[in-house]
């Protein structure tokens, strides 16, 4: 267990060169089998993981460059955990799923890759390698998109890729000045994260920096207004690139709110809350509005998570227990609603070759295996109570209640808007009379579709009604952060807002 | 008194001179008034006690760089007029003012600041021809003898460059033209 | 008394007259000759801070201009007549070849 | 007793599960057999813990933690006290019965097994609803229970006017959902759990606005469910489902799921009886507005839809003027009386093909006596006749709103008891009696089976006899609930009993004379009331021009002006700039000497000045 960490990261890496050797007709056994290992490695992660401790575990340090202060520096806490064990997930189910025919074995080995990136940001402690993972994941998707894409790819994947790319340039910037800032006062070089949650810094610093962090963030989330990649990406994106960038990629946004910019810069986030709150509601109902227009299923899901990801990053914003720890599991949960969505559009694009709604209607009659199954996602997108996304989304609003009333109202139509439009793609793809004659030919699931849908549709229930474990290991470690937070904060103010976000009861 | 009225002559002369190589429309004159400027920039290094670099000077240029753009310019055919059509006069002059005024700010820059040390300073008494043999064959030995071998690698340069062409039938060079 | 300051001066006009040369000039051969003027210009220069401050690093400088301008004119020529030969004709706008 | 407990909540979800299996099979009358055995059971746990709750049993047991963050702390926890046992009681028994008699009404329909699923789904869900120990266990039924509605309501899925009213009851409960999870927010952070207990115990310490506030959020959310005015169209809409649907959700159980939170909720409300002035003020409009639209309507079943909006504002009124007993006294009896008129308009509906034009029927006494029966025992005890139920449930609202000097309140509930009494046998008269215009229409219409209609009896003597438990009934749930004081002299509620009942019975009789002599004529299909009525105010259509229209013209303005044109434009244009930069400066590489020597020159001129006359800030 001493080194599950880096076996954890670079496994995939290491399968990718044997990746090379293997048979183009077994390239996908190959690769399920390795994203099954994978997660099983995570799996006994999560197993080993000391559920008490909210620190960061099975810490690895190896100094790279030590005169700078750069170091090969892991470490997982609660915070990071479930998002290692849902990118191996999502990997090994999105493999599952697989059915391109063309060039299947670069496109395996570009998936592993793209595993090894995700797995590595979660898991790195030291900001130059979180960095060097950050942009590393980039590649493999911009490949994904740009060469197993549809239409207009490599406009999507050059969009996909400058975007967030010029992103995050500023934030280098930041890291650097951030270590240099860490230089003055303590006379040593250090990236490492712990070691910068001990730095003080002063309000104004915190400010800049803030901002040079956020723009990365924010287009990574996408926060509005730097959202317009993603539907583009999503469009042109293969299957299995969606899935991967909807239920994994846009978490590291978010992630790195919670791991970096609030604790790093508590005065600074306090200060921004009520814009970032307007940004996020802002993402909540344009957001939910801008899918209701949609005519192609696919971007009705890939404004769908705008909009729950404007949810995500309020109950980040809320700066107590309730809020973050919902917002954390809220990515968790739409990892795993968002995955099974796409890939529920995925299947009746291989069968149709189309995703305008209007191609359908009446679906429910001929694959009533597969309404059934878009159905339950579909509440659990909506947010339906004993599915996975209530959990997160009633706590994150509930947590961002604290903070300001009537912001929360309007974050929470959100959950209207959003079973608007869900319904009536629902309503409009699946019911009515079955008109086309090309939907009546119309085959239900097949069993490698069912292997990849079941487990995500079991997780939605599973996780919904007992969802105890996962939030009580993610709670540990945030209530750690905000006591960290407070401890950091330099101004009166933010002490006052975070005592008082984190303390039931009394008059408003 | 003399140096300045040597100084305020030559100045003029190579002014003159160099004016007409930049300006003239007939190569002869502009390489005849191109030989007559170097010989008279010699002038200069003699009024600054530089005797060697006055003599190299004359042999370099006057001797063997003149010689050779003499044979180009026979090569070349080109003793009539050229007719060139300049655009933008105008940002021509004024790039060329704005450089060289920034040149002469550069150089005068550290000099009036600081008080620049001597590396190599001239020792009273030793002949200047001396004195940079001395510095030449110790401190730029390698220097030297790098620009020896360039000199050399030119010369070779040069011979194959022409010399290979030569030998090829009038009817080869009617093909390399048509290539173009 | 003739200071420093004339020398650099005229080395200003004389690299300026350069400039000039080597903007306006459309003939190869004529550009060559811009270029010696320029390096001559900046060998006035040298020869004079050289003697002006009693070093001689300048005059060191100075010779080694005029070496790299000797091998200058054997290579620069040698290619000139192999041009001339190839396109009949010495002038800059037949150089078109390396259109971005 | 705890395995009662347990046996009652999780019997129907056992049922859903298997029949679940079977969904997507040829119709199996197994699925039917075991849900209804399934739900007996469910209803005979309810019983025998209805009689240990009597004998002064209160169970609280706590399954499990279901979410825990921060300070929060919910726990999936149950608990069986009066009330909740009192509506665990009525809710298994109608559905049992209704999950019998669609047995019959689902027959030949191709979703059999689905049907079946749904229903005892819905069961286990209103289950949770009213036995969950807290706010938010309550919310998760809450939600199941609309979940349920959305997909029965949309249950001939192909019929797009189905599907449609599905998704306008969902996302309109949803807008009154948000509501009421305002109010389970500030629960939370004022109370810091979502105990009942708790908070109850804590309410009267609290500021008096915070608790108003409450108690409006949480009513706001008793609105979509209780489909109170303004959120009401969907409930007419909802008569889309199949006719049990209609039965069991949408008359007996899940929208009295409002009044029950008000009752559940009583320890709040009767701090703050300004709010519980205007619930029952909404309800005394709601009584009469809905009512109103019930007198012009020719669809069965709307009318009898109309009919429950109007009951629930009786509800309402009782339940906000602090007579909490006699709320849950009217919901349980409206439960029975009008799942049996639901189920007769079944009756009636699969007799005549489906057709819900009552000017289309008529004289179908002849036909089908026993239905004609049990829906005059229906009518009556809905108008409130004496010895009927609805006659000691409803009088006692109207008592109590007298008794609270709300006499616009009375008066609103007295005019709606007689436009009760109209429209009940207008229906009655036009489905049964007169003209048979079924015949020219070529109808051939039969009494249902026998089965379906002894499966309807029990609910027939409820609806007959209920009335008679009230004095054990008060007893039973003032254990809980708060009691109500009648502080009028026994001479005046005689007088006003007297004087309602004399109403109620007058409107009988003047109907049925009416439309026993042929009925109204056709003008006064044109007076604009008429028309008005007939429109339902005009609201739907309200709803569909200044909601549903604008905010599909907005969604498309937001995508195809502001994401498209504006904010992807922007960013757009960003790297076209830098692609236009691009190729102008392509021309500079023109490939001339001269050009390129010129260039140079320029660079070396801005650099020198860079470094004269730039001075670093250091």
């Amino acid at each position: 267990m001493e080194h599950i960490l880096s076996l954890i990261v670079f496994f995939p890496l290491v399968a990718v060169f044997f990746g090379f050797i293997v048979s183009k007709e077994s390239a996908k056994t190959f690769g399920v089998t390795v994203a099954l290992v994978e997660f099983l490695l995570s799996i006994v992660l999560w197993i080993g993981f000391d559920k008490s401790n909210a620190g960061f575990q099975f810490v690895e340090y190896v100094p790279l460059i030590s005169q700078f202060g750069v170091s090969y520096y892991l470490g997982v806490d609660g915070i990071s955990l479930f998002l290692v064990i849902l990118s191996t997930f999502m990997t090994l189910v999105s493999l599952i799923s697989l059915n391109i025919k063309k060039d299947i074995k670069n496109l395996v080995i570009t998936i592993l890759f793209l595993e090894m990136t995700l797995v590595g940001v979660f898991l790195s402690l030291d900001m130059i390698l979180f960095y060097i993972f950050w942009e590393l994941s980039l590649i493999p998707m911009l490949y994904i998109i740009g060469a197993w894409g549809s239409g207009q790819r490599i406009y999507a994947a050059i969009k996909f890729f400058l975007y967030t790319f010029a992103g995050s340039a500023l934030m280098l910037v930041g890291i650097l000045y951030l270590g240099y800032q860490y230089y003055i006062a303590t006379g040593t070089w250090s990236f490492s994260i712990p070691d910068w949650y001990l730095l003080v810094l002063p309000f104004s610093t915190q400010l800049w920096l803030f901002g040079a962090f956020f723009l990365a963030f924010a287009v990574k989330v996408p926060m509005f207004p730097f959202h317009t990649w993603l539907p583009y990406a999503h469009g042109q994106a293969p299957t299995v690139g969606s899935i991967l960038l909807a239920a994994v990629m846009l978490k590291m946004g978010t992630y790195a709110f919670i791991r970096f910019s609030l604790p790093l810069f508590p005065d600074a986030s306090v200060y921004f809350l009520y814009p970032v709150a307007i940004i996020a509601i802002i993402m909540v109902i344009y957001a939910s509005m801008v899918a209701y227009a949609q005519e192609d299923m696919k971007q009705v899901i890939a404004y769908s998570s705008i909009s729950h990801m404007g949810i995500i990053v309020l109950g980040t914003f809320a700066m107590n227990a309730e809020g973050i720890t919902g917002a954390i599991f809220l990515m968790l949960s739409h990892g795993i609603v968002s995955g099974a969505l796409f890939m529920l559009v995925g299947v009746i694009y291989d069968r149709r070759h189309t995703k305008m709604i209007s191609e359908f209607g009446g679906l429910a009659t001929i694959m009533p295996r597969y309404a059934a199954i878009f159905g339950v996602v579909m509440m659990a997108a909506v947010g339906l109570p004993l599915t996975v996304g209530f959990v997160g989304e009633f706590l994150s609003l509930l947590g961002f209640y604290r903070v300001n009333w009537f912001m929360t109202l309007l974050a929470g139509t959100g959950i209207i808007l959003g079973a608007v439009y869900m319904l009536v793609l629902f309503k409009r793809a699946f019911f009515g009379k079955l008109v086309k004659a090309e939907n009546k030919a119309l085959k239900d699931l097949d069993k490698r579709e069912f292997t990849a849908l079941i487990p995500l549709v079991a997780l939605v229930v599973v996780l919904g009604v007992y969802p105890k474990p996962i939030l009580n290991t993610i709670d540990i470690s945030v209530k750690k952060m905000i006591v960290l937070m407070e401890k950091k904060a330099v101004l009166p103010d933010t002490r006052e807002l975070l005592l008082r976000v984190n303390s039931v009861g009394g008059t408003k | 008194m003399f140096e300045i009225i040597a100084f305020y002559t030559f100045s003029i002369l190579v002014i003159g001179m160099f004016g007409i190589v930049v300006f003239s429309e007939n190569v002869l004159y502009a390489m005849s008034a191109l030989a007559g400027g170097m010989i008279l920039i010699s002038g200069f290094y003699f009024l600054l006690g530089a005797d060697f670099l006055g003599v190299v000077q004359i042999i370099v240029y006057t001797g063997a760089v003149m010689a050779l753009y003499a044979f180009g310019m026979m090569f070349f055919d080109s003793a009539r007029d050229i007719k060139e059509n300049i655009k933008f006069k105008k940002i021509i002059y004024t790039l060329s003012i704005l450089s060289a005024i920034f040149v002469i700010f550069i150089l005068m820059a550290p000099i009036y600041s600081t008080r620049v040390e001597a590396l190599y300073p001239t020792i009273h008494g030793v002949g200047n021809v001396q004195m940079i043999g001395l510095i030449l064959f110790t401190k730029y030995l390698i220097p030297f003898e790098v620009a020896a071998i360039m000199l050399l690698a030119a010369m070779i340069a040069g011979i194959v460059l022409v010399k290979v062409k030569i030998e090829e039938t009038p009817s080869n060079i009617e093909v390399a033209r048509g290539e173009k | 008394m003739i200071t420093l300051t004339h020398y650099l001066t005229l080395t200003g006009i004389l690299f300026s007259l350069g400039i000039v040369g080597v903007l306006r000039r459309k003939n190869l051969l004529m550009l060559f000759f811009s270029t010696e003027i320029l390096l001559n210009a900046v060998n006035i220069g040298f020869a004079a801070v050289s003697k002006y401050y009693g070093d001689l690093s300048g005059q060191i400088f100075s010779f080694f201009i005029i070496a790299i301008a000797a091998s200058e004119v054997a290579v620069g020529l040698g290619l000139l007549v192999l041009w001339y030969k190839r396109s009949g004709t010495i002038d800059l706008d037949s150089l078109q070849m390396m259109k971005g | 007793m705890e395995k009662y407990l347990y046996v009652a909540l999780f019997a129907p979800v056992v049922g859903s599960l298997f029949s679940l299996l079977f969904t997507a099979k040829k119709k199996n009358v197994i699925t039917a057999l075991v849900t209804s055995a399934l739900l007996l059971l469910s209803f005979v746990s309810s019983l025998t813990l209805m009689f240990a709750v009597h004998d002064g049993l209160t169970l609280h047991v706590k399954l499990m933690d279901w979410i825990s963050a921060g300070n929060l702390n919910i726990p999936f926890g149950f608990m069986v006290d009066n009330v909740s046992v009192i509506m665990m009681v009525t809710v298994t028994l109608v559905s049992s019965v209704v999950n019998i008699y669609s047995m019959g009404y689902m027959m030949h329909d191709k979703g059999y097994n689905r049907f079946f699923t749904y229903i005892s789904a819905f069961v286990f869900a209103m289950l949770v609803l009213v036995m969950s120990d807290n706010f938010v266990g309550l919310f998760i039924g809450w939600e199941g229970v609309g979940l349920c509605s959305y997909l029965l309501i949309g249950f001939w899925y192909e019929k797009d006017t189905a599907s449609w009213a599905g998704n306008e009851a969902f996302i309109m409960n949803r807008v009154a959902d948000l509501g009421m999870l305002m109010g389970l927010f500030l629960i939370y952070w004022q109370f810091g759990t979502f105990d009942y207990e708790t908070i109850f115990a804590h309410a009267g310490s609290m500021n008096v606005s915070v608790v108003a506030t409450i108690g409006l959020l949480l009513f706001i959310g008793a609105m979509g469910k209780s489909a109170q005015f303004p959120f009401h169209t969907w409930l007419a809409d909802a008569m889309e489902g199949p006719t049990p649907v209609s039965a069991l959700i949408h008359a007996a159980t899940m929208v009295t799921a409002g009044v029950y939170l008000v009752i559940r909720a009583s320890d709040l409300f009767s701090l703050i009886p300004e709010v519980g002035h205007i619930i029952a003020t909404l309800g005394a409009f709601v009584a009469v507005f809905a009512a109103s639209m019930a007198l012009v309507h020719r669809d069965l079943k709307k009318i009898i839809a109309y009919s429950t909006l109007s009951q629930l504002g009786y509800m309402f009124v009782a339940a906000g003027l602090g007579a909490y007993w006699i709320a849950l006294f009217h919901l349980m009896t409206h439960a029975f009386f009008k799942s049996l008129l639901f189920l007769g308009a079944g009756n009636i509906m699969h007799a005549m093909d489906d057709e819900l034009d009552i000017k289309k029927m008529g004289g179908l006494f002849k036909v089908m006596p026993y239905t004609a029966i049990l829906m005059a025992v229906a009518s009556f005890a809905l108008c409130g006749v004496y010895p009927f139920a609805g006659f000691f449930s409803k009088d006692k609202i109207l008592e109590a709103a007298f008794n609270g000097s709300n006499f616009y309140i009375w008066f609103a509930l007295f005019i709606g008891a007689g436009m009760t009494a109209f429209y009940s046998f207008r229906l009655i008269m036009l489905v049964f009696f007169g003209d048979k215009v079924y015949k020219k229409l070529g109808f051939h219409p039969h009494e249902t089976y026998p089965f379906v209609l002894w499966s309807l009896l029990p609910l027939g003597i409820l609806s007959t006899i209920a009335g008679f438990f009230e004095k054990p009934f008060e007893a039973f749930v003032t254990r809980v609930l708060s009691k109500y004081e009648f502080s009028l002299s026994h001479s005046t509620e005689v007088e006003l009993i007297f004087l309602t009942s004399a109403f109620v019975i007058l409107v009988i009789v003047a109907t049925i004379y009416k439309y026993y002599k042929g009925g109204f004529s056709k003008q006064i299909e044109t007076m604009p009331l008429y028309i008005l009525l007939k429109n339902q105010y005009y609201i739907p259509k309200l709803y569909e021009v200044a909601i549903f229209k604008p905010y599909y013209v907005l969604s498309r303005f937001a995508w195809k002006q502001i994401d498209v044109r504006i904010i992807d434009f922007s960013v757009d244009l960003i790297a076209k700039v830098f692609y236009k930069s691009g190729q102008e400066s392509r021309k500079m590489q023109s490939g001339n000497l001269s050009d390129m020597l010129r260039w140079m020159i320029v660079g070396t001129v801005v650099l020198l000045a860079l470094a004269i006359f730039y001075r670093p800030m250091m």
